[in-house]
């Protein structure tokens, strides 16, 4: 499929849409006052692609994966829906549709120390969503777990079962997440910084492994990071956060080359390079993330934007579609090509 | 004569069913006005090296000597001459105290008079882009990772260093506010003369940063050279593979090379010979069996390996 | 694990647990101002008691065991031997808190101390401290209280040292592990950097640092040792008449159980209300200090 | 993870750590019988008896000798397993011991197994529904229970218990020979008062924890994934809830073996707390250390088994 | 005599349900565990609640006194005979009866029992009481015991203190004979788990041809005076001693259960030091008695009991008929305490007593009403028994103090708790005429003689205020309405043979 072709389906409004994210909307109270974590996100996910989403810490990345797979901070509040083909899950009962994400969607966080249960064998951990949501009896959860760990690069899968987290590396316990994930086939898989945790030489190897898991079971991927650099290789397709909101979207080279809202600019510019000269100056972004339990109407970026209009202050750009299959949300966005 | 002459730097630490050699046999020197970057892997003993030169544990062998001084762990004042920040500013400042206290703090304890630490402190405060005035009686607690690094660059800078060792500075900022701090670096570095040591795993950032580089894997210094020769022809195979593994921002970037296979040994038990070894595309059976020493490559750094003319190609 | 953990970006976990929603807190903010209501006004009629028009704590006012309510007699009615039980509560309050308060203080003062050197000191000395914690603990405590109560003169006093001491070995050990928590942290090597002396790190840096969950902690301990004191009056080592501890009050009303029920019913009342109102507190502050234990 | 997680300290530390808390504990209750007033003589021979008389038993017991002379004597007796004989009713300590442990120990477990089992259940299912009716209730239980003296507990639980619906007895205790059924019928009601003391503390605290490991990555990982709810609750969080908990049952264990002597009173239970209840005002000396030893001893060694039960629970301890 | 039976038939209530039938397990709650063993020399605790009634069962008594009168019985013991002045006493036994290790109880047994406890060896605390005495077996059944100085009462003596006799064999061959006791009495030990409960079985061999009428007797301890009354109300036991208080009566009738009471003279008193300030002042006493109103004291610190109108019980020959006690005289109080304050002796002391309810609350009450006047202060310090002991009844190192003495006659008790230097005169007060009255109560054959000798003795008291009595003695037993026979003896406890349980 060719970048021209996708950006004319997605301007006919898609049906043919995997996973469709609409005007997803989440606050959570906080002793502070309420965090807009999500101010009206729209996203769609395609059977085979990647999307990449990038943004700074904050930005509200995490929520917007909780908010797919339906793992939200106690107490938030939430609005939108989650269409996974065609079938809106935010409207089922919530057991059926914990069942329906558990068999369709697969997660791998950021840190697998965490996402792991430290006195729980891994062989356990990785079986167990199978014999419940697959109804796969132990000997064959087992059978199915020991070949996805070593797809996934684990030597030696039978005997390790009986490990438990603390007896590997983290790079390991990363791919025994991504197993964990893959275990009930699902066909969406949603990485959150599957690599922050990690040091580079491992990093490639996950985002290697990630790729290739993905083309092989022709997975879809949600591939979440705040490292532009990590998805701009990977990815088929970006969307940029800020604030809680997704200010620019599109093929990821489109974005890549042609930055239109400001902040994706400035962001791309700060980026340190490791291919850039010595003791060459970073462009920085002035001023601080936004405090989003303090975020007004206006755009979340206008106060560290330098195409700041009045207007900006107050009010928050509607989504608008640039040509190309992008969508942006800006006032006064930088101009096509400059 | 160097400024800081770092020579067989060893450290242990005992952890449970043994003992771990964090650095085995570290040696590098300073110049006045330069920076040099120690980069390397998770737990390849990066902190525990700049923490040696603060005392802070001090080594187990080995000497550090600072303009032309021996540092023993007797020589507190002289080890005010190099200062510190650290990876997590914010778990750096004591969340209880005021920022004015926090940065005035090694004045105190070096008895320097009370009028004159305000005068510094304050001046210190504005030179890294703080308002002292509105933030001098707040704690800690209320800034933000970026405002916490500056606050601790502060403190570092207030008592004059002679070195400056940051620990991964910017490793917990975000790329917009990293980029803030580190040209704040830059500038000090400048404006003061100091000598750096810029401890890092984001070769990016090193680049941009530092005149020269070290790297380390398991304790030991595998390369060590000016950054850019470095950086253009690595003369060891783990320089290499690491600058393989950064990933470009940029789409249309070829990916570079094979990634590495398996994990970082156990430091606990490193490997005979060449402690690269195992995860090495080059290793032949002498790697297993001689442990290279570090030798002059093409390019015109230093690197261990017994092979760094493959490197190369 | 410290050293090995990889470096990580800024995490929003230390934001996630300060995630309650507020309309739930109603209930629980409710109680905590009754309950810091309740302390104050205990707080206030221990200290006033002797302005109040009371009777004296010792001093006949009527027949005895006279029922609360009822009209005849004073409005609590009146005690086995005829004296007013609102006017003993009343100063019992005095005795139970400076039971529990003090017995806390000084076990407090003492473990922290110990605490932050044991953490500090480590090796020989940290051992040394660990076989006297231990050894406090593993000694039965109610035959050190009884045999104590036989040495001494029987007391206030006594038995907030006794209490007190009693208590030293979990003050100890929280502030210990609290402040090697701390130790590592770097703002102590920060510190250290700077120079800072042994002293200066463990009173400027160290204690302000731990001492939080200890202080919540000693809240509850107040509580427990006030319900300690109550059970110790049961076997006759509690405070010594006529002074009128709560607990004794509860005591010597046991035997008339039968008859007068709602002898023992006031002080239980006042022994629950003061010690829910104390764990109260400390939940709060517990919850508000470490952000654990919330929702 | 938990800052609880105790690193196991090697065998020769810890004999040597339990041989200096017997030894300070022992010494502690030889001084402090010391310092009591009147003599054991005085105690046993009664007002009655002639000053000289006194004299005389003091010294056939060897109390005319100083404190530590005693007490190494003493030990030296101990080592042997000879803890020496009662001075008031000329049984062999050890003996009485071995005879009392099984009441005070039996009270122990089952009050102990008894708190466990109302606070466990009813902390987890609380914990995941945290601020429900349930959890209400049951805090507001844990509270009510935290602020009652024991004694008040024990006397309303026979009244209820006993008097009034005489399901169960007054006091008493019928041994384990006595047949299981009969054995339980006496020991109900005071291992009811206990337990009720101890739960609060229980189901506080591992409520706490288990909210906290709710929190954890891995319980949203599992709840992600579609496991059910129960089984999460089983499976992934009880066991690393429960560590504190651990730690806590140990100290309570202690305390319980060594501070049931308000129930053991209430309730004319033959176990270690009345013995010391009997021992203390008659300085029976011998009997006061060997309890103390014993309780000492059991502490220790309760803690010890602690530290090796973590690396059961926690893999993460495990060489 | 007791309320609901006094002859060996019974009569009163219990009559109503029939004749004594034979057969039945009792369990009988008592306050305390007989914690240092049960050897007749080693008597500690004779309280009707301690090792009384376990004695009484096993030994059963050569002698016993009526509980209410004092007056003496026959048992194990025929009779016990003063020569004219009571210096030569001669006791004789029943024949034939015989120990439960088979050796006879007989005269020389008897003797071989007196000569122990006066054997220092012993250290019994009886010895005192038999210092100097002889004894001579006349025959099996017949014996003298010569005494130092005429007694005309020792037969009280006997009857309280020497009326249990252990087998002479099992003293001498068993080491643990305290744990292992060997009397005649009706039951026989056949189990004592400590703390917990003592099995006593019926003697076969009992020299009394059909009794004892039941099978067993369990006693259990039992600290907590309220349980022993649950334990009764709720069928577990059949009788519980709850202890000194007499609130407990009320409390027992509330549970529908019976009482056999026995009230007799003393009770409790209020000791004060005579010696040292300022109770060695006499005005200072007289204040104190003149200032409290023991009426009220009476039903305040233990209601359902009564205040003591004389030294001798109601039932006793001595009663003087009316009362000559001081009445309460508040102002006549105030006057001597602000005498003594101007004199600059204020009447300021602490009271010392025992931890136990009634005493504390004693305390608290005097303490309160004698808040109520001027230039009087009062402090007070509970000690345990232990500390007690050593402050109080050794060294005399108080001011006011308390003790139970019970006069069911005037000997042996009155004349130990008041003559100078007595046993248990910790009052440390001497009053040569008293001292004499008491000799010529105790020597007198005659009974007018010593009527009059105890009506001095009465008024000395009332005058010089040595003590105060506070409360009346009432010896009582709470027990289920099946169980009957119960004869209340000595301090108040039971006589074993002749109980007996009616099925229900
Ligand atoms: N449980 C929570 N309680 C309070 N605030 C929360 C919670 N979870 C998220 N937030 C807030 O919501 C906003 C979005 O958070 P989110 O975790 O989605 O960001 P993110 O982009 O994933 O950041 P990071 O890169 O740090 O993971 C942040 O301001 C964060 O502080
Ligand atoms: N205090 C300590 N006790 C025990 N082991 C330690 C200690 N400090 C460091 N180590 C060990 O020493 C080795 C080197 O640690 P160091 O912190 O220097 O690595 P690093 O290169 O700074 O890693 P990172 O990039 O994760 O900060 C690691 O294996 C670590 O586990
Ligand atoms: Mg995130
Ligand atoms: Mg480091």
């Amino acid at each position: 499929m060719t970048l021209d072709s996708q950006a004319d389906l997605r301007e006919s409004g898609s049906a043919d849409a995997l996973l469709r994210v609409e005007d997803a909307r989440c606050a959570i109270p906080t002793g502070r006052g309420d965090v807009k974590a999500l101010g009206g996100v729209d996203l769609e996910l395609r059977a085979g692609e990647v999307l990449g989403v990038v943004g700074e810490s904050g930005s509200g990345k995490s929520t917007l994966a909780g908010f797919i797979i339906g793992a939200l901070a106690p107490g938030a509040q939430s609005t939108g829906s989650v269409i996974l083909e065609g079938q809106d899950l935010r409207s089922l009962p919530s057991e059926t549709a914990r069942r329906v994400r558990g068999r369709r969607i697969g997660i791998v966080f950021q840190d697998p120390m965490m996402a792991l249960n430290p006195v729980v064998p891994i062989g356990r951990q990785v079986t167990e969503a199978a014999m419940f949501n697959l109804g796969l009896s132990r000997a064959e959860a087992k059978a199915k777990a020991v070949g996805l760990l070593r797809q996934v690069g684990i030597p030696d899968p039978e005997r390790r079962l009986r490990h438990y987290p603390h007896q590997f590396s983290g790079g390991m316990r990363q791919r025994i997440t991504i197993a964990m994930a893959l275990v009930c086939d699902p066909d969406i898989l949603i990485a959150d910084e599957p690599t922050t945790a990690l040091d580079v030489t491992v990093q490639r190897q996950i985002l290697d492994l990630l790729a290739r898991l993905a083309r092989e079971r022709s997975l879809a991927m949600i591939m979440v990071s705040h490292d532009l650099s990590v998805i701009a290789g990977r990815t088929d397709t970006i969307a940029v956060m800020y604030g809680g909101y997704v200010v620019e979207s599109g093929p990821t080279v489109e974005v890549f080359r042609n930055p239109r809202h400001p902040y994706t600019r400035a962001l791309l510019r700060a980026i340190p390079r490791i291919d850039g000269s010595r003791h060459a100056r970073l462009e920085a972004i002035p001023g601080s993330p936004p405090d989003l339990t303090l975020l007004g109407t206006g755009c979340p970026f206008a106060p560290r934007c330098p195409n700041a209009l009045p207007l900006c202050a107050d009010v928050m750009p509607a989504v608008s579609h640039p040509h190309g299959g992008r969508t942006l949300r800006c006032h006064n966005p930088v101009p096509e090509g400059a | 004569m160097p400024l800081l002459e770092v020579s067989d730097l060893t450290k242990r630490f005992k952890v449970p069913g043994g003992s771990v050699e964090a650095v085995s046999g570290v040696s590098f020197s300073l110049e006045r006005g330069e920076t040099l970057a120690l980069v390397g892997e998770s737990g390849c003993g990066k902190s525990t090296t700049g923490r040696a030169l603060l005392g802070a544990p001090g080594p187990d062998e080995g000497t550090i000597v600072l303009d032309g001084v021996t540092l023993s762990d007797r020589a507190a004042s002289r080890r005010r001459d190099v200062q510190m920040i650290f990876q997590d500013a914010r778990a750096s400042l004591n969340p209880r105290r005021r920022v004015r206290d926090l940065v005035a703090e090694g004045l105190r304890i070096a008895g320097v008079p009370r009028a004159e630490t305000r005068t510094r402190v304050d001046a210190m405060l504005r030179a890294v882009g703080l308002d002292p005035d509105r933030v001098g009686d707040r704690r800690a607690a209320e800034f933000s990772g970026g405002q916490c690094q500056r606050i601790a660059i502060a403190r570092a800078m207030v008592m004059e260093p002679q070195v400056l060792v940051c620990d991964e500075p910017v490793a917990s900022l975000d790329v917009s506010v990293q980029a803030q701090v580190v040209n704040l670096l830059q500038d000090m570095k400048e404006s003061y003369g100091l000598a750096m040591l810029f401890i890092s795993h984001d070769l990016s950032v090193v680049r941009s940063i530092s005149d020269r580089v070290a790297v380390m894997y398991l304790g030991r210094v595998v390369e060590i050279g000016g950054v850019d020769e470095l950086y253009e022809n690595p003369g060891h195979p783990y320089t290499r593979a690491l600058l393989d593994s950064v990933p470009a921002p940029d789409p249309a970037a070829p990916s570079r090379g094979a990634a590495l296979t398996g994990d970082l040994p156990s430091p606990m038990s490193p490997p005979s010979g060449c402690r690269f070894r195992t995860r090495c595309p080059l290793a032949q059976d002498v790697c297993a069996t001689e442990t290279p020493t570090l030798r002059r490559t093409a390019a015109g750094q230093l690197a261990a390996c017994h092979f760094s003319e493959l490197v190369a190609a | 694990m410290t050293a090995t953990a990889p470096p990580t970006r800024p995490s929003t976990r230390t934001l996630h647990t300060v995630t309650v929603p507020r309309r739930r807190h109603a209930g629980r903010r409710i109680a905590l101002v009754v309950s810091v209501t309740w302390i104050a006004l205990l707080a206030t009629l221990a200290l006033v008691a002797d302005l109040l028009p009371l009777p004296g704590i010792d001093e006949p006012v009527g027949g005895p065991s006279l029922p609360p309510f009822s009209g005849e007699g004073p409005l609590l009615g009146t005690d086995a031997i005829g004296r007013d039980v609102a006017t003993r509560l009343i100063y019992g309050i005095r005795i139970s808190l400076a039971v529990g308060i003090g017995a806390t203080v000084i076990a407090l003062v003492i473990g922290v101390l110990l605490g932050l050197i044991a953490a500090n000191a480590r090796g020989k000395i940290e051992a040394l401290i660990n076989v006297l914690a231990d050894t406090v603990l593993s000694f039965p405590p109610l035959l050190l209280l009884m045999a104590l109560a036989t040495v001494v003169v029987p007391g206030v006093p006594t038995l907030v040292f006794a209490l007190g001491f009693l208590f030293v070995p979990p003050f100890l050990r929280l502030t210990r592990s609290a402040a090697l928590a701390q130790m590592n942290r770097d703002y102590i090597t920060a510190a250290r950097t700077l120079g800072a002396g042994r002293a200066r790190i463990v009173f400027r840096e160290l204690l302000p640092n731990s001492i939080q969950p200890v202080v919540s902690y000693a809240v509850v301990v107040i509580a427990v040792i006030i319900v300690i004191e109550g059970s110790l009056s049961f076997l006759g080592v509690g405070v010594p008449p006529p002074a009128p501890s709560w607990g004794s009050m509860i005591a010597s009303g046991k035997d008339n159980l039968s008859r007068a029920p709602y002898l023992i019913v006031a002080p239980s009342l006042m022994i629950f209300l003061t010690v829910l109102s104390f764990n109260t507190v400390g939940d709060h502050l517990r919850r508000r200090l470490s952000g654990t234990g919330a929702a | 993870m938990r800052a609880t997680r105790i690193r196991s300290r090697p065998a020769l530390a810890r004999a040597a750590h339990l041989a200096a808390v017997v030894l300070l504990v022992t010494l502690a209750a030889t001084a402090l019988t010391d310092l009591m007033p009147g003599s054991p003589g005085s105690v046993i021979l009664g007002p009655g008896a002639t000053a000289q008389q006194i004299a005389d038993f003091d010294a056939a017991h060897g109390y005319d000798q100083p404190l530590f002379a005693r007490y190494v004597q003493w030990l030296g007796a101990a080592l042997t397993g000879d803890l020496g004989t009662s001075i008031q009713t000329n049984q062999p300590v050890a003996e009485v011991l071995l005879q009392r442990l099984p009441v005070t120990l039996e009270l122990t477990v089952l009050a102990l197994l008894l708190s466990l089992l109302i606070a466990v259940p009813a902390a987890v299912y609380a914990a995941s529904r945290a601020n429900g009716v349930f959890d209400r209730i049951m805090s507001s239980l844990a509270s009510g229970f935290l602020s009652i003296p024991v004694f008040v507990v024990g006397v309303v639980l026979v009244y209820v218990l006993a008097v009034s619906t005489r399901w169960f007895p007054v006091a008493g205790w019928a041994p384990l020979s006595a047949g299981l059924g009969e054995n339980l019928r006496f020991a109900f009601v005071p291992v009811l008062a206990l337990a009720l003391g101890e739960f609060p503390a229980f189901y506080r605290l591992l409520r706490g924890d288990v909210i906290t490991t709710l929190r954890e990555d891995f319980v949203r990982t599992a709840t992600v994934r579609g496991l059910p709810r129960a089984y999460i609750l089983l499976r992934h969080v009880l066991r690393p809830s429960s560590f504190s908990l651990i730690t806590v049952a140990a100290v309570a264990f202690g305390r319980l073996l060594a501070g049931s002597i308000v129930i053991e009173s209430l309730f004319a239970l033959p176990g270690l707390g009345s013995l010391a209840l009997q021992s203390i005002p008659a300085k029976d000396v011998p009997m006061i250390q060997g309890i103390v030893v014993l309780v000492a001893v059991t502490y220790v060694l309760i803690n010890a088994a602690v530290d090796i039960a973590y690396t059961f629970l926690d893999p993460r301890t495990r060489r | 005599a007791c309320s609901t039976s006094g002859d060996p038939a019974p009569a009163g209530p219990a009559s109503a349900t029939g004749d004594p039938v034979a057969g039945g397990d009792a369990t009988i709650i008592l306050g305390v565990e007989a914690v240092r063993g049960l050897d007749p020399a080693l008597l500690f605790n004779l309280t009707p609640s301690g090792d009384a009634n376990r004695m009484a069962a096993i030994y059963d008594v050569l002698f016993w006194s009526d509980a209410s009168t004092g007056e003496v019985h026959g048992q194990l013991g025929d009779s016990l005979e003063p020569d004219v002045d009571g210096t030569v006493w001669t006791m004789s036994l029943h024949p034939d009866i015989v120990f439960t290790d088979g050796t006879p109880l007989d005269a020389a047994a008897v003797v071989a029992n007196y000569e122990r406890i006066q054997d220092p060896a012993t250290a019994s605390p009886l010895a005192g009481l038999l210092e100097g005495a002889t004894f001579a077996v006349v025959d099996e059944t017949t014996l003298t015991i010569e005494l130092t100085e005429p007694n005309l009462q020792f037969d009280k003596i006997v009857a309280t203190s020497f009326t249990h006799i252990g087998s002479p064999t099992a003293m001498a061959e068993d080491p643990d004979y305290a744990n292992n006791p060997v009397g005649a009495g009706p039951f026989v030990l056949e189990e004592w788990v400590r703390d917990d409960h003592m099995t006593l079985v019926r003697n076969p061999d009992y020299f009394q041809e059909g009794l004892p009428y039941l099978d067993s007797i369990t006693f259990t301890p039992l600290r907590d005076p309220t349980q022993r009354i649950n334990t009764v109300q709720t069928g577990a036991a059949h009788a519980a001693v709850p202890g000194s208080e007499l609130a407990f009566k009320q409390a027992a009738t509330d549970a529908g259960l019976a009482l056999t009471t026995a009230p007799a003279g003393g009770g409790p008193v209020l000791m004060f030091n005579t010696q040292t300030a300022p109770f060695n002042d006499l005005r200072a006493r007289q204040a104190v008695q003149l200032a409290l109103n023991i009426d009220e004291l009476t039903s305040v610190v233990d209601p359902g009991s009564s205040a003591p109108d004389s030294l001798y019980g109601p039932e006793s020959a001595f009663h003087p008929g009316d009362s000559i006690f001081v009445e309460h005289d508040a102002e006549a109080a105030q006057a001597l305490f602000s005498e003594l304050a101007a004199d600059g002796n204020p009447v300021s002391f602490t009271v010392t007593m025992p931890q136990s309810g009634f005493f504390t609350r004693t305390a608290e009450y005097l303490q309160s009403r004698l808040a109520q006047y001027d230039d009087v202060t009062v402090q007070i310090e509970t000690l345990d028994n232990a500390t007690l002991d050593e402050r109080v009844f050794r060294k005399q190192d108080y001011q006011m103090s308390a003790q139970i003495v019970p006069v069911t006659d005037p000997e042996p008790n009155l004349a130990k708790l008041l003559q100078t230097g007595g046993q248990t005169n910790y009052m440390g007060f001497s009053d040569p005429e008293l001292d004499a009255a008491l000799d010529s109560g105790r020597a007198s054959v005659d009974e007018k003689e010593r009527t009059a000798a105890y009506a001095t003795v009465e008024e000395i008291v009332v005058a010089q205020v040595p003590i105060l009595p506070i409360r009346n003695q009432e010896s009582f037993t709470v027990h289920a309405k099946s169980l009957h026979g119960l004869t209340l003896h000595g301090d108040g406890s039971l006589l074993y043979d002749r109980l007996w349980l009616n099925a229900e």
